[in-house]
């Protein structure tokens, strides 16, 4: 009886789940995604598995980075923002707009939204982008509001892109039904199963197309690349290379993804520069695109992409060059570096796409110019005791396998922690590196752009301070009844009002 | 039978305190929370933050004592990773589970039976061989490759089938079929092994004797001496599909407690895995007392 | 009644090696199985030797190979993997490690779990309990579970892994042993040695044990196809063994996902897990007969009439 | 002529065996007609059974082959009948009981079920089948047939369930009835009476009836004719009282003179000192009372026999003395110590003195163990009786003592007959010196001419080696020929004891008597004059 009961309901949900409204250019659609949200906290949508769902479509930001065209920070909750001569910033708020619980939007819902971030009465990730600041808040009106940071922080507007506005009532406690200032609101969530967002009237700025928004999770990339070959999702953000195959509905971009080896120059031989610069000249980048990695990669110079402020041009890939590998490595011998030290990369096991496959093509190419070299794959915790300080003690030469992902458009998000003597995952410490970081963070404009690009090429030619190697390319399956073209921040928020449907 | 049960809950209630203590210390070993559920840009004050709001910090015997204590007053904690009671999370999946590993086990006994039956009644026929072969190669196929062929086959190629996820009784042939191949194979074996020692019995020739047919003799009167090492391997089957069938789970998005407790151990989630753990081994000895008495049910000599 | 107590039989004792293949020769299946078998176990003996330098050799050129290119070297006939190499070559020194791995655990939890269940059977209820208890444990533990959390714990390496899959397979051999026990040592022989004076050691080892053996081999037979794929699912989860060490199960697992582009890199190994199951289901099944003396005519019989 | 009920022509049926082709039974001939009883008379693997098998369609075919003659029932040849049509005779027209009800009935069903379904495969309608079965069960003398019919067979004494199977086979009035070995396994009152049942109801129904056996008392007591069977072939067939009378074959006349109870009775000399001394013994089991106080004596080079039925606490009493199990009170003192206090080293010390011949030879000999290997272990658990070196010689010095060959040496138990294995069983207690051999039904599972054989062996070893002999047996007759004393049991207590002589020529009890009363005669005369007897006193 029971039974009989259950599988009516489930038959009753699929046949009003099959109908579909064939209204033009509006419409539910479904998106199926890898990794479930396990929170749709607010506070944690800077992690991408909450963000592609709820960042700018429930929680907005005062602040948006236009990743589709050059237009740098642009408004969002905040009309516009000035520098104040103290060096604190002003943001004048957007009027007339209201959460979805009906509250409206004022300068009180902000500096409660910041206060709850760097509470520590929860464990908000995105509180990480603030550490190490002073900051005080200061209400000027209520659609008025001013940040002071110590130390100056002259990308506060970018910052400001990552803190998501919840109402002043939120408790400072994880929720599990975020209210936001978005177009959408939550209407469902069942979890292990589905998450629905439903297109809501009031919003403050375009409707948008779709009408409602229903996230479904597969781990398994070729069952996520079916369902919308089979109509079962009309979105997929990420599929493998191997399923892209149908040039109409499977688009690739540089999803911001940079894949290194991080070299920990503390033990020696890695502590010497010629074998550093053997280990880059030993890898033929240039032959895993097309084949482990998909066409369209970029060859990686820096560990930011090429959108970001002061990538620098002119610092050139290593080239394929196993005798000049072998030449450095003779020389470095020579020299009485222990180069017969049997080196070990770790790697994660599914960190990235092919990673394995990658990873013991270099480890051939290593061995082929002369290096030691053993694999280890890990699981994310043990990789993360590797990468992260403090280091074992008593570890041997190793290179750990990563992957980073900055498509926030400044490198300060990546080159404090990676390159700075106390970043939690620098391989190395180098004063002028220090003093450049510093410089840079501190500046503005096209001083600071200067300095970044300055820093990257020393890291790259002076320092050697990784094997950089490739800038991916994630693969998406658009249903050809949407228009999407997926960009660099895809991985990390995907805004509904950017769909559009035929 | 009551004092029996008793008796059964009893020594399951050590098994089960032995098995949370063990589960308890061992998944605290494996590491750290915070670094899994902060970013690896995250400050070490911002670790020390997380470990403090869960009570990480604690001497880990300290910790024991807090969760034994929580858990005598019938609370399993709380989720690090979804903020919500660790016991809602379980249960909601274990459901899905539960009817997965029922409808699953009632085709595969009913299968099974009619199978092996047959192959026993005339053994080292070409019934026979056929069918140990085709169940033996059944049961030595990996279930991620036989998943995913599945879908390639029936959903893609012949969109019979949805790929994956829940929602109508078609969704859930592909995980039934992949999940049934197994332990098809293994119980065909049983029932055929057990079934060839009842049908060569002295009560089958009685029964010969009397001039009864040889579907009765087969399903009436050898099946029912036939099934209690069935029931047993049967019972061992359900129980480790009670415990999740974590790759079919994964492949077709299917919400159960398999995929539940890997993840959460994967991240280091706890109070997940402990009351993961909790559910399914009280759902097993739960089946393996109704094992118990359908023992006694088919066999009046095990009543007493 | 039975007619074959009609004469005492003399058969003539034919040497050893000569016995058992006139035995097999009766059971073409089984000797067929035989003979895969062993072939298969030489070539993971030398496998790694002969062939592992070739089964590394990576062309990114010649990725995804098709199969049946009988142009081609031999080693490539059955096509390349992702990294363009050989796959034949990769599945030959792959069956070192999986039987390896398979016959490891398969040994160690029989041995442990055989030993336990002897101990259990015979002793007394308290300790009969504790171990009963000890194997609750393991079985209400989901198996997959305790290998996430021990290789977690330890690491994964090849020896790591044959103890997880051996703990999980203990409580199998443990319940089986235990149950055959608890009935043979009723049975007259038991008694009758028990009145000769024999200790319960050599009753254990000498007389129970013997009996209970066939049911075991049978069921390690097809525990090693279980702890193939056990190891093949380890390695679907990332948790098995790591790369560049190979197994049957991790080249399943990882040619999974050019399942639709080149099937060949997860159909090859899955074909070698088959029939490596499946021949040693068939020699398990001769080698009940031909190990017990009650039945062993059968085999002799037709051993004879054919050669 | 007319037809025969049941007329078996030049039947021939081989099985693919062990030592390849068997020719079960060879070109028999019988024949069987209403109101008659048939026995067929035979050891084991004469192909006894093979025939009545045949009639059924029980044989399995492989490794069975039929490979001559018809079975004609009233002119109806079943061997080329229609599958179907043959089906519709078992239960029917021809029906069948066999040796051990217990596993012949199906465990799982109540008994009533069972026989309900006798008649509704053959079309009965359920009522009716179910108002028939009891009427049957309370034919057949079960107590309370309303209350028998929930029962399951486990529920039932051996006899009982005998009845069940008799009621079952009569379910719808059958023209033959087989019974093959009914009352082997049962004591030997039960037997009497299931006997009596089975003619009674001939009577009634006027059924043919086709009855197997090994016994000669049996044949006597229920048979008009005979048929005599070895290896296969139909050697002598006759009434009854001919071929005991007159046996022509030689076969025939060894087997007569095998049957027991006719020898000269051992005259005990006067009583020796005690080497075994056991007072009042007592076991409980749960709310059983096995034995209620047992007390014995035995001396060096004496045989006591121990007799009972089923349940009377006689191989209670042997485990017990060979420490298998533990009493609950009691003493056995063995030359002044007391067997039950002994501490496992001394109880392994004194395992060479006491040793134990089992029933079943089947099971008591490790089937995967070598003949040598069997004998040789007493040694490997007693080192210091021989030094492994002699091992061999001293085995094939056994086997010789009882009676086989030392090439027998390096097979497998399996590859010998019930006599040559029981022989096996011997040499191993011997293997260890004993001074005292306790034999648990240790012929009963025997045929009767082997049953002679072994008895003589244990006899010899008596006199050669002044061994002192416990035998536990259910049958009077066959401890006539070989005990000193007898010990009658019955329900854990001792009825009756006193020498061979006392006991069987002037038996006190009107146990005992019953016993004898029971226990059948293999001449057709005397068993006929034990049958009125049995009547008279009934009536």
């Amino acid at each position: 009886m029971k039974r009989t009961m259950v599988f009516g309901a489930l038959m009753a949900a699929s046949l009003t789940a099959g109908i579909s409204p064939a209204a033009a250019g509006s419409g539910p659609i479904k998106i199926v995604l890898a990794e479930e949200a396990d929170l749709l906290e607010p506070c944690m949508a800077t992690r991408s598995n909450i963000g592609r769902i709820i960042m700018e479509n429930v929680s907005e930001t005062l602040t948006e980075l236009d990743v589709r065209g050059k237009k740098g920070v642009m408004p969002r909750l905040a009309e516009k923002w000035e520098q104040n001569t103290d060096g604190s910033w002003r943001f004048h708020l957007r009027h007339g707009v209201t959460f979805s619980n009906g509250t409206t939007f004022d300068a009180k819902d902000v500096k409660h939204s910041f206060e709850r971030i760097m509470s520590p009465k929860n464990a908000c990730e995105s509180r990480r982008y603030f550490g190490g600041m002073n900051v005080a808040i200061n209400i000027v009106d209520d659609y008025t509001i001013d940040f002071k940071v110590d130390p100056a922080q002259p990308i506060l507007p970018l910052l400001m892109s990552l803190v998501t506005i919840v109402p002043e009532e939120t408790p400072l406690e994880f929720i599990r039904e975020p209210i936001g200032t978005g177009p959408y609101k939550l209407s469902n969530w069942t979890p292990g199963q589905q998450i629905v967002l439903s297109a809501r009237g009031g919003y403050w700025g375009e409707k948008p197309q779709v009408t409602q928004a229903t996230y479904l999770f597969r781990a398994d990339p070729a069952v996520r690349a079916a369902m919308v070959q089979t109509g079962e999702a009309d979105l997929s953000p990420s599929i493998s290379q191997l399923d892209a195959t149908n040039t109409k509905t499977d688009f690739s971009y540089l999803d911001s993804e940079t894949v290194y080896l991080r070299i920990d120059h503390n033990i020696a031989p890695l502590n010497d520069v010629r074998v550093r610069k053997a280990l880059n000249l030993a890898i033929d980048r240039q032959a895993f695109v097309g084949s482990l990695v998909p066409d369209g990669a970029v060859l990686a110079t820096a560990l930011v992409p090429p959108t970001t402020l002061g990538w620098n041009p002119d610092v050139k890939v290593f080239p394929f060059d196993p005798d000049g590998a072998k030449k450095l490595l003779a020389e470095a011998k020579a020299a009485g570096v222990p180069v017969e030290t049997p080196i070990t990369i770790i790697a994660r096991t599914a960190n990235f796409p092919n990673v394995t496959e990658i990873m013991e093509a270099i480890q051939a190419q290593l061995q082929d110019v002369g290096f030691k070299v053993d694999l280890k794959f890990v699981e994310v915790a043990e990789h993360e005791g590797y990468y992260s300080k403090p280091f074992k003690e008593g570890r041997g030469p190793i290179l750990v396998a990563a992957s980073h992902d900055n498509s926030k458009g400044d490198p300060s998000f990546t080159m404090f922690f990676k390159y700075a003597s106390k970043g939690t995952q620098a391989g190395f410490s180098d004063p002028k590196v220090d003093d450049l970081i510093q410089r840079a963070t501190a500046a503005v404009g096209d001083e600071r752009a200067k300095l970044w690009s300055q820093l990257i090429a020393y890291l790259h030619d002076d320092v050697v301070a990784d094997v950089l190697l490739f800038h991916m390319v994630g693969f998406s399956r658009v249903s050809e009844r949407l228009d999407f073209k997926p960009t660099i921040a895809t991985n990390s928020m995907l805004q509904l009002s950017e769909i559009g449907i035929k | 039978m009551l004092s029996f049960i008793r008796k059964r809950s009893l020594s399951s209630l050590i098994s089960l305190i032995g098995l949370l203590v063990l589960v308890f210390f061992l998944s605290r070993l494996t590491g750290d929370p915070a670094a899994l559920f902060l970013p690896v840009e995250a400050s070490a004050e911002m670790k020390q933050q997380f470990r403090e709001l869960h009570g990480l910090n604690d001497p880990l015997l300290v910790q024991f004592g807090h969760y034994v204590g929580s858990v005598m007053t019938g609370d399993l904690g709380e989720s690090l990773r979804k903020a919500r009671p660790a016991l809602d999370v379980v249960l909601e999946a274990f459901i899905w589970t539960l009817w997965l590993a029922a409808i699953t086990m009632s085709l595969v006994a009913v299968a099974a039976i009619v199978v092996g039956s047959l192959a026993a009644f005339r053994s080292g026929g070409f019934f026979d061989r056929f069918s140990s072969m085709i169940s033996l190669i059944g049961a030595s196929v990996p279930d991620f490759w036989l998943a995913i062929v599945a879908i390639v086959v029936f959903s893609i190629q012949l969109a019979w089938l949805p790929t994956s996820g829940t929602g109508s009784v078609l969704h859930w042939i592909l995980p039934i079929a992949v999940l049934f191949v197994r332990p098809f194979g293994i119980i065909v074996q049983v029932v055929r092994g057990s079934m060839i020692g009842a049908l060569s019995s002295a009560y089958v020739k009685t029964a010969r004797a009397k001039g009864v047919k040889a579907g009765p003799i087969i399903f009436v009167h050898a099946l029912r001496n036939a099934m209690l090492p069935v029931i047993t391997v049967m019972g061992d089957q359900a129980a480790s599909l009670l415990n999740g069938a974590v790759i079919v789970e994964t492949i077709f998005g299917f919400p159960g407690v398999g995929k539940l407790m890997i993840d959460s151990i994967l991240q280091r989630d706890f109070n997940v895995v402990l009351a993961a753990i909790l559910v399914t081994a009280i759902a097993i000895f739960i089946m393996n007392v109704l094992i118990d008495l359908a023992y006694a049910l088919l066999d009046p000599r095990i009543r007493h | 009644m039975s007619l074959s107590s009609t004469d005492p039989l003399i058969i003539p004792e034919q040497p050893f090696l000569k016995r058992v293949f006139g035995m097999l020769w009766a059971d073409k299946f089984a000797f067929v199985a035989a003979i895969f078998l062993i072939i298969v176990l030489v070539l993971a003996v030398i496998g790694p030797d002969w062939l592992g330098e070739l089964a590394g050799k990576q062309n990114l050129r010649g990725r995804n190979l098709a199969p049946f290119d009988w142009g081609r070297e031999w080693v490539y006939w059955l096509g390349a993997d992702a990294l363009g190499r050989p796959l034949l070559a990769r599945i030959i020194v792959a069956g070192q490690n999986t039987l390896m791995v398979a016959s490891g655990a398969v040994v160690m939890s029989a041995v442990v779990g055989t030993f336990l269940g002897l101990i259990a059977g015979f002793s007394g209820p308290r300790v009969s309990q504790v171990i009963m208890r000890l194997a609750d444990v393991i079985m209400s533990f989901p198996s997959l579970l305790i290998a996430v959390i021990v290789l977690f714990l330890l690491g994964s390496s090849i020896l790591n892994l044959v103890a997880v899959l051996a703990i999980t397979r203990i409580p199998v051999y443990l319940r089986t042993t235990r149950a055959e026990v608890l009935e043979i040592k009723e049975r007259m022989f038991v008694q009758a040695a028990r009145v000769m004076g024999a200790s319960s050691r050599r009753i254990l080892f000498r007389h129970i044990l013997p009996v209970v053996l066939p049911t075991l081999t049978t069921l390690a037979t097809l525990d090693f196809a279980y702890v193939m794929l056990a190891e093949s699912a380890l390695s679907f989860l990332g948790i098995g063994i790591q790369p560049p060490e190979i197994t049957w199960g991790l080249m399943i697992s990882q040619g999974r996902q050019y399942l639709t582009n080149a099937w060949w890199l997860s159909f090859w190994p899955g074909l070698a897990i088959i029939l490596t199951t499946l021949s040693l289901n068939l020699l398990s099944n001769w080698m009940r007969i031909a190990l017990d003396p009650v039945q062993r005519w059968r085999l002799e019989m037709k051993g004879r009439k054919n050669g | 002529m007319a037809d025969h009920l049941l007329e078996v022509r030049n039947l021939s049926v081989d099985f693919f065996t062990a030592a390849g082709v068997v020719h079960a039974v060879r070109g028999i001939s019988y024949h069987l007609d209403r109101g008659e009883t048939l026995a067929i008379l035979g050891e084991s693997g004469s192909g006894k059974s093979v025939s009545s098998s045949a009639i059924m369609n029980l044989i399995d075919m492989p490794p069975g082959h039929i490979s001559s003659g018809e079975i004609l029932l009233e002119g109806k040849d079943l061997l080329t009948m229609a599958p179907n049509d043959r089906r519709e005779v078992n239960g029917k027209r021809i029906a069948m009981i066999f040796q051990d009800p217990l596993s012949h009935l199906n465990p799982v069903y109540t008994v009533g079920w069972q026989i309900r379904e006798a008649m509704t495969t053959h079309g009965m309608a359920q009522q009716e089948a179910e108002a028939e079965t009891l009427r049957l069960l309370g034919r057949v003398g079960l107590p309370e047939p309303e209350h028998a019919v929930g029962k399951y067979p486990h529920e039932f004494s051996g006899g009982q369930r005998q009845r069940v199977m008799i009621a079952m086979a009569l379910a719808l009035r059958p023209d033959l009835l087989i019974a093959d070995e009914p009352t082997t396994a049962l004591d030997v009152t039960v037997q009497a009476e299931v006997l009596a049942l089975l003619k009674e109801l001939q009577r009634e129904t006027g059924m043919g009836v086709l009855i197997i056996t090994h016994d000669l008392g049996v044949v006597a007591e229920i048979a008009d004719r005979v048929v005599v069977m070895e290896k296969g072939v139909l050697v002598e067939s006759g009434t009854v009282r001919e071929v005991y009378k007159n046996p022509s074959h030689p076969y025939t006349k060894k087997l007569i003179a095998a049957a027991p109870g006719k020898g000269e009775m051992h005259r005990p000399a006067v009583k020796a000192e005690p080497l075994l001394v056991v007072r009042d013994v007592r076991k409980r089991f749960g709310a059983f009372d096995a034995l209620k106080g047992v007390s014995f004596d035995l001396a060096a080079g004496e045989t006591l026999a121990i007799v009972g039925e089923s349940g009377s606490g006689k191989s209670t009493l042997a485990r017990m003395l060979l420490r298998l199990d533990e009493p609950d009170a009691g003493s056995a003192h063995w030359k002044g110590r007391d067997l039950f206090k002994l501490s496992p080293a001394e109880l392994y010390k004194l395992r060479r003195e006491l040793q134990m011949v089992f029933q079943d030879p089947t099971q008591s000999l490790n089937p995967r163990m070598t003949v040598y290997q069997l004998i040789s272990e007493a040694w490997a658990i007693h080192p210091d009786i021989l030094p492994k070196a002699k091992w061999q010689e001293r085995v094939a010095e056994l086997l010789v003592q009882v009676g086989l060959s030392a090439d027998h040496m390096g097979r497998y138990p399996h590859q010998f007959s019930g006599g040559q294995r029981q022989r096996i069983a011997i040499a191993r207690a011997l293997a260890l010196e004993p001074r005292l051999i306790v034999c648990d039904e240790a012929v009963s599972a025997l045929d009767v001419s082997v049953q002679a054989q072994v008895i003589r062996l244990l006899d010899q070893l008596r006199r050669d080696m002044g061994i002192s002999f416990i035998f536990i047996a259910h049958d009077l007759p066959v401890v006539r020929d070989f005990a000193d004393y007898v010990m009658v049991m019955r329900k854990g207590e001792v009825v009756e004891m006193g020498t061979v002589t006392q006991v069987f020529d002037t038996p006190r009890e009107a146990y005992t008597r019953a016993l004898f009363a029971a226990s059948l005669d293999p001449d057709p005369d005397v068993q006929a004059a034990h049958r009125a007897a049995r009547l008279e006193r009934a009536s």
